[in-house]
């Protein structure tokens, strides 16, 4: 393979080792397909200026292969162009929820071992946000793509409060129910209202000093990990992740915590 | 053109049922009306604008009355009393309540004879106004042509209308037949509508009647320039049905969202507000001559496709009752269906066909609103792109009227002006290169996409049929639709229900179906 | 199925005209030999490797032959009688030749009988490598079990052939049959094999023979990871193409595209020099259980895809009768044809299915080989996609054999890995989204579909009734196919052309012959 | 419309005005779509690395909005991110042949009132390049899309030498012809053949001292104007330019050359 690699072109030059290209036929070639549209008149000074885009992101040899009007002042672009530089790969990391997956079987035995009671878990799609979906497929007994969800653990006692929760609503029931856990779906992500709308919820749960009371759990099709962490809560899903995935992280997490607390 | 053979029994008997279970929610509804219907009479006799703390006038009146305990009268019945009494217009008086200078209940001098006559001659002039607009609507398609099917919906989404407009015209420029501009998240749990021109909105913007009166203009312009008339989509599903439909009708939209069981199901609004508010407000789009949609599509976006099918079916049986019910023509029908099976579904090409060629049968005056795929849509803009293609393949297939244009970046972000140019490209294509292949096929005879229809036809009766037998609330309440379960007391805005009073009217119900009955099919 | 009617009689006619304009062809070029069939030979009987400047042996000995002019009697003859003369191989002949040490024409003392049996039982064990490999394929496919039509052939063109496997290999994994290792431009035109692994190539990779064994190696690989046997195909049209056969043969390629008219039409190939040699190729390729594909599709990349059609089923006629002559079976015919209307055009979806289903239909056992657009892709990448989906389409609905799969970015670059990636994702989802749709339709009687298919048909024939009238090489000169006029004595590669002499002998025609009959059809 | 781009957003912020950004669905977004694949296995540090790629081509807000495993050291991407700096429209230029287009008529007419005789006009596809079409659509009789080719130019001669033409040949048979315009056509642009085979044409040329008796023009889907010139030619065609085109070009660019030559 090393000697395959060599074969396969510039493999040796400088840069080459340590730096992470895009692939497009040949290794380190860096090619990356991009497309836009600018504000301007189709011509060829629009496709200079595409080009000057393409450049100026850092990508050599950029080839313009389409160019279009879609209105008097707006041209779309296909664009092709080199991405040289590359990126050290080394450094990248990532913040992910590393605790093994357990079988719901598991997470139900473990649960009964190290609490010797049932967990309580409430949910919702909170703010304007309407996707129901989401939290569904990790609490409602059927679950998701071959997941079942919280509803179906036996030692998990899961609340949905559906779609369009607002926050304040959202504290109440969930002092109400004595929740151990909150989970949050939040799937509009338009002009950043999920970032809003966690914020507040954060905000609100300080200030009531409920905070340290409840796991904080967020979800949706653009949350990360990261995400959810740089918002204050304590973990984020997104897709591909189901209610095994959800559930371990928070049996496991609790534990340590209540490790921590009871001082052992 | 290519048919499937139909048990035309079955839908015999389905319509048949769906016209008992409509029958049942009138019945029972009919004693009461609501804060927005009442609010939508305010605006019909000229109530327009915003009190000092942007509460718009036809709110202050309606909940002044409601205050004093007397909105079960009506407000035509008040307005006429205040009108009688003073000399001052509608407009006026709502001033005077607003400033708190004036309190309505107080004037009921009148006799409630002449009071029926005054609200009966002023609903003449606000019917003069929508028959206008409908007249020129009607003016506009001769000059130019009717559009061929299927009209190219497409969507504006940036929740600032001015953006809205630039976006809308450079998608008429492209190709659009229909422009619906989506409303923002959460204004259908509103019980007001904004007011003026608005530039922030999230996943849409902001349905207010001035919104309505820009976008109107500018599509106006961009379809004088390009010959043709391009249509204009808003929603009045929501808590503001009836209200919205009034501004639709006064800034002469074409086409409106118009679904009471949307709105319970998926936004969670009372089923009794809701279901009296359609009623009202069908009767609005229809005099105006505005196309409906309903959305029985959504189903489809939560349960699964090829399991709920028959859902999606039964829902339009039923929204055909109702729609009838508010006088309106087949043609003003656009009932909603949708193309929501998994691409990793074998024959899933083939069922939907089946599909959308059955209702395309089963309702063959109404203009069928298709949606395209969105569940299935993913990050993969590539693979969206083909999803978007068999969608449009299907919809040329079978005729539908309303092409809802899939955007490739459906599970990404409200459409860029890209993605837009590209679905149209791409159902303008589609449409080109199968231009005939429908009439130079048939379909054998009790194939695979023939018991398709006649399963989906077959589950949709005994639902029907179920819901005939429980009543809609019931079957709701059991979560019949969607998996999702609504309580017949629960939701937002059952407070704004009260019972009708003896002297309650609502002159405009009697003059907007007779409208109906005369004005042209659209 | 759906079927169109088709006038059979016209079919029947039409394979008459190709069959006297194939015999005209092969009488007059009996009596010729080329340079490469020599080469080729000279490869059979086990000369391997280049000489010090890096020239072939096979190239070394046969223009050594070609030099003394004694090249007519055949390099078998010469081979005979160096190795009865000497005791050395033919390989160690080959190496004297080159190092300037042996003269073959000096050796002509054998008997021209005895030096036929040696040709013929040297010949025998060639045959034995050869049928080892089509063994050897044969039981894989019988393992694994034979793939579904169309099987997905996805091409590779990096000019790197260690970059080619690794696409190659993640080509299979994504799902394609068939690995198509593209050529360098510019191989067709050299008259020589280049040897060895090659890492540099202009929008396509040498076909060499080690480049072939590394790719077998990988897709072997790939293969029996997977559980399905990956098809290896490659190009021997140009002026090595019996050679480049022989060496496919060798290397157990599976596919082998292979046509003396595209050589002609775009290489500018000497006609005489290629038929010759497409003759022997095809016998060569025949006995190793390999499928050619012919290159017709390629007519409509310069003529209009409209116009034209009828060229395309008249040259797969053509080739029909060339291929019989060679002794090859329907089911190793591969003949080409396109999806190339431009998309501006209306129906342009129903006339391209009516097309491949007659070609289907016409030839009903071939394993037809079926291009996506390329001339009308652009650089809308997006737009390209859903070309493609059209094609993938036709190409399910017609059960063709082949599916080359389209590229998105056909008209930027030779394809990216993921371009590859999202093609094979589109043909997939295609076959599976239209799994039964051909069953449960039926074409229109008389419709425009029919209709179309007639007239192609008639054009067809009526243009291969007009060659068999002049002559083929007349119809070349006058630029019947493609547009593309060529010259009976220009283009590339005459030179190479001479007749036979008395003691010619090529054993291994009768016994490729032979072998075809018993082999079994794949 | 001033008011109304006001109301659009972002106009007045700092570098709005005189910056160009590609538009989304509103003034100043920046939006830009991208793809490309990275050599390295699916998963979460793929998509942080394919984050990376995205925000080191200075896109901000990155999206990675799809993952794929495209062979088990292979993933595909396909991101958003907002290009916000945006670039300096006002210094895109443009170096493109600006020659008013004529009819084939005036071009007819002006050659035989300028010149008083017919113009020769020798073309090819270089190299090892087969590709005819474009070359054909500028020469052919019929032309290509509506324009007609030089051959129907009643005061053109041309000689059209079809494909794969080398180099040494074409000049001799330009020589031969005694052309006054030299059309090379190039279509196969993997690693830069086209630039080489250009480039050698031009050095044979210098090297014969015959560059300057030809006016060079060179055509072809990568071509440009700006790469021509770079290339030492006098003028490059890319897709969308037809026979009136490149005659009105050829035309007027003679009788300039004839003028200074003649002193006028
Ligand atoms: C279904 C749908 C709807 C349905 C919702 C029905 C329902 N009951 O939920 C209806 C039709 C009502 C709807 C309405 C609207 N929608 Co919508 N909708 C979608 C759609 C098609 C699918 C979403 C979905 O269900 N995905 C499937 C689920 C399973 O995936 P998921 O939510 O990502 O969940 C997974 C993970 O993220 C994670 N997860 C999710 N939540 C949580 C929570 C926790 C705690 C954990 C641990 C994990 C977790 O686990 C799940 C399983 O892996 C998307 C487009 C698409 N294809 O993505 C648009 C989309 C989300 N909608 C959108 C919009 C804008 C709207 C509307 C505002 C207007 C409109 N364009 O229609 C309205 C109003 C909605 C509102 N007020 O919120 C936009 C959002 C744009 C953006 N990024 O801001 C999208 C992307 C469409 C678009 N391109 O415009 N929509
Ligand atoms: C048709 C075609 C062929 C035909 C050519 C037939 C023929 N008689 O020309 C055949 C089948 C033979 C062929 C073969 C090959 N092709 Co080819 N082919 C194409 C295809 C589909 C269309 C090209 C075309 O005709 N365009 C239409 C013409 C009108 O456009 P145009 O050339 O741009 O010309 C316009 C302008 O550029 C300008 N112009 C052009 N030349 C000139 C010259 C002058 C002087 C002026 C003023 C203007 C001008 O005017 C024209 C009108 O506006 C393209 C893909 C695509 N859709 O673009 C691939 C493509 C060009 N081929 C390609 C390749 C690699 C090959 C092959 C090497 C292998 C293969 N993949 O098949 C072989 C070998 C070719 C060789 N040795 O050169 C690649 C090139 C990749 C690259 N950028 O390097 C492409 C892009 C396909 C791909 N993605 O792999 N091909
Ligand atoms: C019938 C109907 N009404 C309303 C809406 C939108 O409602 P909202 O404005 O609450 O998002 C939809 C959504 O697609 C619909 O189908
Ligand atoms: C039959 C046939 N042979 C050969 C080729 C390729 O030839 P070359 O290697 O000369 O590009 C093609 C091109 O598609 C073809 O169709």
């Amino acid at each position: 393979m090393r000697s395959c690699m060599n074969q396969r072109g510039n493999q040796d030059d400088a840069m080459a080792g340590d730096r992470l290209r895009p692939y497009g036929d040949t290794m380190n070639d860096g090619r990356v397909q991009v497309s836009f549209t600018l504000p301007i008149p189709d011509g060829d000074r629009a496709v200079e200026a595409a080009k000057e885009i393409v450049l100026s992101m850092g990508l050599t040899n950029p080839v313009v292969a389409w160019h279009e009007s879609l209105d008097k002042d707006f041209t779309f672009f296909v664009a092709y162009g080199s991405h040289e530089k590359g990126i050290d790969y080394s450094k990248v990391k990532v913040q992910s929820v590393d605790v093994p997956v357990m079988s719901m079987e598991e997470t139900d035995r473990m649960i009964r071992e190290r609490f010797g009671r049932k967990l309580r878990v409430i949910g919702a799609s909170t703010g304007t946000d309407a996707h129901t979906v989401g939290i569904d497929a990790i609490m409602n007994m059927k679950g998701y793509a071959g997941h079942y969800g919280l509803e179906r653990y036996e030692m998990i006692d899961a609340l949905n409060l559906g779609s369009q929760v607002l926050n304040e609503d959202f504290i109440r029931e969930a002092v109400a129910f004595d929740a151990d856990v909150l989970l949050v779906s939040q799937t509009v992500t338009q002009k950043d209202v999920h970032i809003n709308n966690i914020t507040q919820l954060v905000e609100l749960l300080e200030a009531e000093s409920l905070r340290a009371r409840f796991l904080l759990i967020i979800g949706g099709p653009r949350v990360t990990h990261e995400l959810a962490k740089e918002l204050g809560c304590d973990a984020g899903f997104g897709p591909g992740k189901y209610a095994d995935d959800v559930a371990s992280y928070f049996v496991t997490e609790l534990d340590k915590r209540r490790e921590s607390n009871t001082g052992r | 053109m290519a048919e499937l053979r139909i048990n035309w029994d079955k839908v015999a008997k389905a319509r048949e049922a769906s016209s008992a279970i409509a029958d049942d929610v009138v019945d029972r509804l009919s004693r009461f009306t609501t804060v927005t219907v009442e609010r939508s009479i305010a605006r019909l006799y000229g109530i327009d604008g915003v009190d000092a703390y942007d509460v718009p006038l036809s709110n202050v009146v309606v909940d002044h009355l409601q205050e004093k305990g007397v909105l079960g009268e009506g407000i035509a019945y008040w307005l006429a009393q205040g009108v009688l009494s003073t000399g001052l217009s509608p407009q006026a008086l709502a001033e005077g309540v607003a400033r708190g200078e004036i309190e309505l209940q107080r004037f009921e001098k009148a006799d409630p004879y002449l009071c029926s006559l005054w609200a009966k001659e002023q609903a003449e002039k606000a019917l003069g106004r929508i028959r206008a607009n409908r007249k020129f609507r009607e003016k506009k398609i001769r000059q130019f042509g009717e559009r061929p099917s299927p009209l190219l919906y497409a969507i504006v989404a940036t929740g600032n209308i001015y953006e809205d407009m630039v976006q809308a015209k450079a998608a008429a420029r492209q190709g659009a037949d229909v422009i619906a501009v989506i409303r923002t998240t959460g204004q259908s749990l509103l019980d007001y509508v904004p007011y003026g021109a608005t530039t922030e909105g999230f996943g849409g913007t902001m349905a207010t009647q001035e919104n309505f009166r820009l976008m109107r203009a500018a599509l106006d312009e961009a379809g004088d320039e390009l010959g043709r008339y391009v249509r204009l989509c808003n929603y009045c599903s929501g808590l503001c049905m009836p209200e919205i439909a009034v501004m639709g009708a006064f800034e002469r939209l074409d086409v409106m969202l118009n679904d009471a069981l949307y709105g319970i199901l998926f936004r969670d609004i009372n089923m009794q507000r809701t279901l009296i508010d359609q009623s009202f407000s069908r009767m609005v789009n229809g005099a105006a001559g505005i196309i409906i949609n309903t959305g029985e599509d959504n189903y489809l976006t939560t349960s699964d496709a090829w399991e709920e099918a028959h859902t999606v079916l039964a829902s339009q049986f039923i929204n055909e009752q109702f729609a009838l019910r508010a006088g309106m023509a087949e043609e003003q029908m656009g009932l909603g269906h949708a193309f929501e099976m998994t691409p990793g579904m074998k024959n899933s090409f083939v069922f939907e066909l089946a599909q959308a060629q059955m209702a395309r049968q089963i309702f063959p005056d109404a203009p069928l609103k298709y949606m395209p795929p969105t569940k299935h849509m993913t990050g993969n803009i590539f693979r969206g792109h083909i999803q978007d293609a068999l969608f449009n393949m299907v919809t040329v297939l079978t005729n539908q009227r309303f092409l809802l244009l899939g955007m490739m970046t459906e599970a990404i972000h409200t459409p860029h002006i890209s993605d837009r140019a590209l679905a149209i490209e791409n159902a303008q294509y589609m449409k080109r290169a199968l231009a005939d292949f429908a009439s130079e096929i048939e379909f054998r005879e009790g194939g695979i996409m023939e018991q398709r229809a006649d399963d989906v036809l077959t589950q949709a009766l005994s639902l029907l049929e179920s819901i005939r037998a429980d009543s809609l609330f019931h079957a709701i309440e059991m979560g019949r639709f969607a998996g999702i379960k609504r309580r017949r007391e629960g939701g937002k805005g059952l407070d704004g229900v009260t019972a009708k009073g003896e002297h309650y009217d609502n002159p405009f119900v009697g003059l907007f179906l007779s409208e109906q009955k005369e004005g042209m099919a659209v």
